[in-house]
């Protein structure tokens, strides 16, 4: 089992690189040192009229410094806390939690839409192989997609086609005549669906990255399931644990 | 100082257990709290046959507490036998099984089925608001509740003890229900039933539109329904519904409760049994109480 | 852009009102929200006679919320009529008198001096659960409150609004029961039955023992019973509960509300009023929402 | 009627003079300049669990800077958060709340106990008359006694004897020998109680400050009410608003 840590965190910094969108370094005692690509944590709120956790992706691992990058996106009364955590100030975090992507050394391509980009930056940064990289935006507002750049050849799909292809990221694939041998993406649920379609049409391996309400973020509550095409071996039935059996998941696995 | 406390003749070493559903079977959380300090743990329901849950959402935060609508999820009595029992049994804590079905018979079934396992205690879900069938509708009828109770009662080979839902103009008649019944003891609070709607997007937040309420929002609820009951009633009580703190948990047992479970506070916290264990610990050395017991429903007139 | 509603023939500018025993006769937050801005003062109940309400304490603070025993204190109907109303005739808003009693006899005294007095609508209160006789004993059972609905409806002048208690097992089955009886509208949620104790003294945080829970805590469970009311009677509902914010006005709007009450939130806050009519309009400018009207109900699925 | 107004004031300092006890220090636009000996301001937490404000007497005012400040004991969660307010920090308060004290010109015995003693720095300030300031405290850790000094001779009683008379207020004044004719009261119950008889028996006009569970604050939701001798004029029976008609009543017209 991979071991979770509590920690009172320390804030290095915040800064907004979009519009509501907040990218918070913190430094944490062992979670970073145990962190791998595509796992998360639970960042939780000081305010105490909000008891739940929020996870959120790792963005980036500082393994020497035991730092981590979490870019998220306000969405809530929780997040908007979060963005206002000052260099110094601490914030209670539980991780690495979930499974995280498995690495592979072929032809990949990274997606993400949305607040689905930042996990994908450190797995750029740790995968060893060709990488092309596509980023869906709503639109010319970019974010991260220059750090993307040392780790492969990068694309850009913007939904008002303000910037890049306009449309989704399968649009960039097409409209640049990409071809992989394994997907990992992250992103909304329509997106996931599209590039599952397209790794089944395509026969190409395929791993995405879910996302489901939480309350535990352990494991033990059984709130963030998604329904799976066989049997868990934990539940039991057709369903598994967003935060412990994925996040990341094989496409033909999970149906959503 | 002497935290232990009797339930139905089992004793538990202090009387701080899990709320059932919030701590699955205790193996998430071993990563965080050590099980052997706990009075119990009480696991998630567990049904005849494995039953796959609501849709997804499932959970929506509140001010104060949260939502939640899991569906009784559970992998069945089978494989809970299989492999959760034997897990539990490593740990020097006693085991509450929480058991939940749609129908007597159901109910009854996993009842059998744990009659020759190393459990100390059952607990009968008869209040989950969460599903359509069995579960809360069983607990706000008196008469079901006597008769539910008189009929696993008769199956049962450890001590039972009835889980009661809040959702009731009176808690006390159902207290003395399932008493009649012949309950060991009593649970409760299950859930409030509340709702949540996303005003952006003018829809249910959860996908079973309604969920059961928990957190320390309930806490007061859960108080006086714990006190109504200890008045009306000689079997124990097991108080829940938002204990965050010794504190809450004192409050509690000073209302009637022999033992607490600590649900929701796990999730704000994975190490907040222990937590709470001390905190109760650090009270009676303040106020030299010598045997938790004393406080048990030791609540005064100002 | 139109946040006016019609309530039993009565228009609101808009649908925020106050919640009665939090805001008194309007006269002390005066100073703090201009009353002409408000849908409507509901005041503090009024019985037949001077009451002298509970021992004190008679609040306390708990986690999201509060619990309050105040136990209807109120100056009577004859003061009420010489003093209250007088003052909030001076003002350009639509004016709710809260009515109390321990018997229909008690009640229908009330109602019948207020039949030729300016006031707009009605709301009985047969929920208070902070008095002995009268209160939350008419409001658990549904014969009791179509009874004590028909009584008040054949004498009363102005439009009557039935203002139901949370603390029972089927709220929809109070709100057929009122509907039946007359009523011409319906508010709800009343306070829920909590309780508090003092750990360190070991008492009882209220003289009462028991207290109303009101706050942001309870506000899912109003919403939920709301929904659970619109669906089931076609009356309208005002709603109630933990309103705190604009978005929470417009949740219980979204619910089935067509209108809605402020109460602990003022003790908060004692601009939120004029704070929550603010952001309802934010929200239908931002949303395009011509008319408030087709928010009443607006909830609906995934 | 007395004008009320609610503020963000900016914390100007805070220290803790004893043992939970704080000192607070801050800066209004309009509440300082309107307050009057007696009255008191409803501070309100940040943290959304905690809903209602505290009721905290004035200890003094600074009307020419705006400064008003706040004495207080620590009595639980809420208090808490206040005595973590540092320089700078911005806290909501409403007042000036209450009646406040009525000034005579008479030989006057101020009185005060434990966390009532803060009410009657700003009350010695202004009253210009004779002055014999009696305070009770717990234990020899005396606050503010040095404060009264420059105001009036200052007796102190102390339960266990550790500082001054041992005993109570009444013990202080019967050991020295005082009289006065008029008494300004604040502290617990029984203190008040047994000046209430003290000053029946010796035929003197005797003031208190009372205390009781407050909710809104001012006035309206009849919470936080006393009983009373007469009938009130507001509430039509027995029972006085301790935030509206008083905090402040004469002795003989309150029963408790």
């Amino acid at each position: 089992m991979a071991e979770k840590f509590e920690e009172l965190a320390r804030v290095v910094r915040q800064e907004e690189i979009a519009t509501d969108i907040y990218s918070l370094w913190i430094a944490t005692e062992q979670i970073a040192a145990h962190a791998k690509p595509g796992q998360f944590v639970s960042l939780y709120c000081n305010e105490g009229s909000r008891l739940l956790p929020r996870p959120i992706s790792i963005c980036e691992i500082d393994r020497e410094n035991g730092g981590l990058r979490l870019v998220y996106r306000i969405a809530g009364e929780g997040t908007r806390e979060f963005s206002n955590l000052c260099a110094g100030a601490q914030v209670k975090v539980v991780g690495p939690l979930g499974n995280g992507f498995v690495l592979q050394k072929k032809r990949a391509f990274l997606i993400g839409g949305g607040i689905g980009i930042p996990p994908m930056l450190e797995l750029a940064k740790q995968l060893d192989c060709e990488k092309q990289i596509v980023l869906g935006y709503r639109d010319r507002e970019l974010f991260l997609e220059e750090e993307f750049e040392a780790y492969g050849d990068v694309f850009v799909a913007t939904e008002d086609g303000s910037e890049g292809t306009k449309g989704n990221v399968l649009d960039a694939i097409r409209a640049h005549g990409l071809h992989a041998d394994v997907i990992y993406a992250c992103g909304p649920a329509p997106m996931l669906r599209a590039l599952k379609e397209y790794a089944a049409e395509n026969g190409i391996e395929c791993w995405i990255s879910m996302e489901e309400r939480m309350a535990c973020g352990i494991g033990a509550c059984l709130a963030c399931v998604c329904r799976s095409k066989e049997k868990d071996a934990h539940s039991n039935v057709k369903n598994k644990r967003v935060c412990k059996e994925g996040p990341v998941f094989r496409a033909e696995e999970v149906e959503f | 100082m002497d935290m232990s406390v009797d339930l139905c003749g089992v004793k538990l070493k202090n009387p701080v257990m899990t709320a059932s559903g919030t701590f699955g079977s205790g193996e998430e959380y071993s990563e965080f709290v050590d099980l052997n300090r706990l009075g119990a743990v009480v696991t998630k329901g567990v049904a005849n046959v494995p039953w796959e849950g609501n849709p997804t959402p499932r959970v929506a935060e509140v001010y104060g507490g949260m939502l939640n609508a899991i569906g009784l999820q559970n992998p069945g009595i089978d494989l809970f036998i299989e492999r959760d029992i034997p897990f539990l049994k490593k740990f020097d804590t006693k085991i509450i099984v929480n058991v939940c079905g749609h129908t007597t018979e159901e109910y009854v079934e996993v009842v059998e089925h744990l009659s020759d396992q190393p459990v100390d205690l059952l607990e009968i879900n008869i209040s989950c608001p969460n599903v359509k069938e069995g579960g809360i509708a069983f607990g706000q009828n008196p008469q079901m509740v006597e008769e539910i109770t008189r009929e696993i009662r008769r199956h049962a080979k450890q001590p039972v003890i009835m889980k009661l839902s809040p959702n009731v103009t009176d808690i006390t008649e159902m207290a003395r229900a399932a008493e009649a019944g012949g309950a060991d003891a009593l649970s409760m609070i299950n859930t409030i039933t509340g709702m949540k709607i996303d005003i952006h997007r003018r829809c249910f937040a959860l996908a079973n539109r309604t969920g059961g309420m928990s957190g320390p929002a309930v806490h007061p609820v859960a108080v006086r329904m714990v006190y109504q009951s200890a008045q009306a009633v000689s079997i124990p009580i097991i108080g829940m519904g938002g204990i965050m703190t010794a504190e809450d948990a004192i409050e509690m047992i000073l209302a009637g409760a022999t033992a607490v479970s600590v649900g929701t506070a796990n999730f704000t916290n994975p190490r907040v049994t222990e937590e709470i264990i001390d905190g109760i610990k650090s009270y009676m050395e303040r106020y030299r109480v010598e045997s938790l017991k004393e406080l048990v429903g030791a609540v005064h007139e100002r």
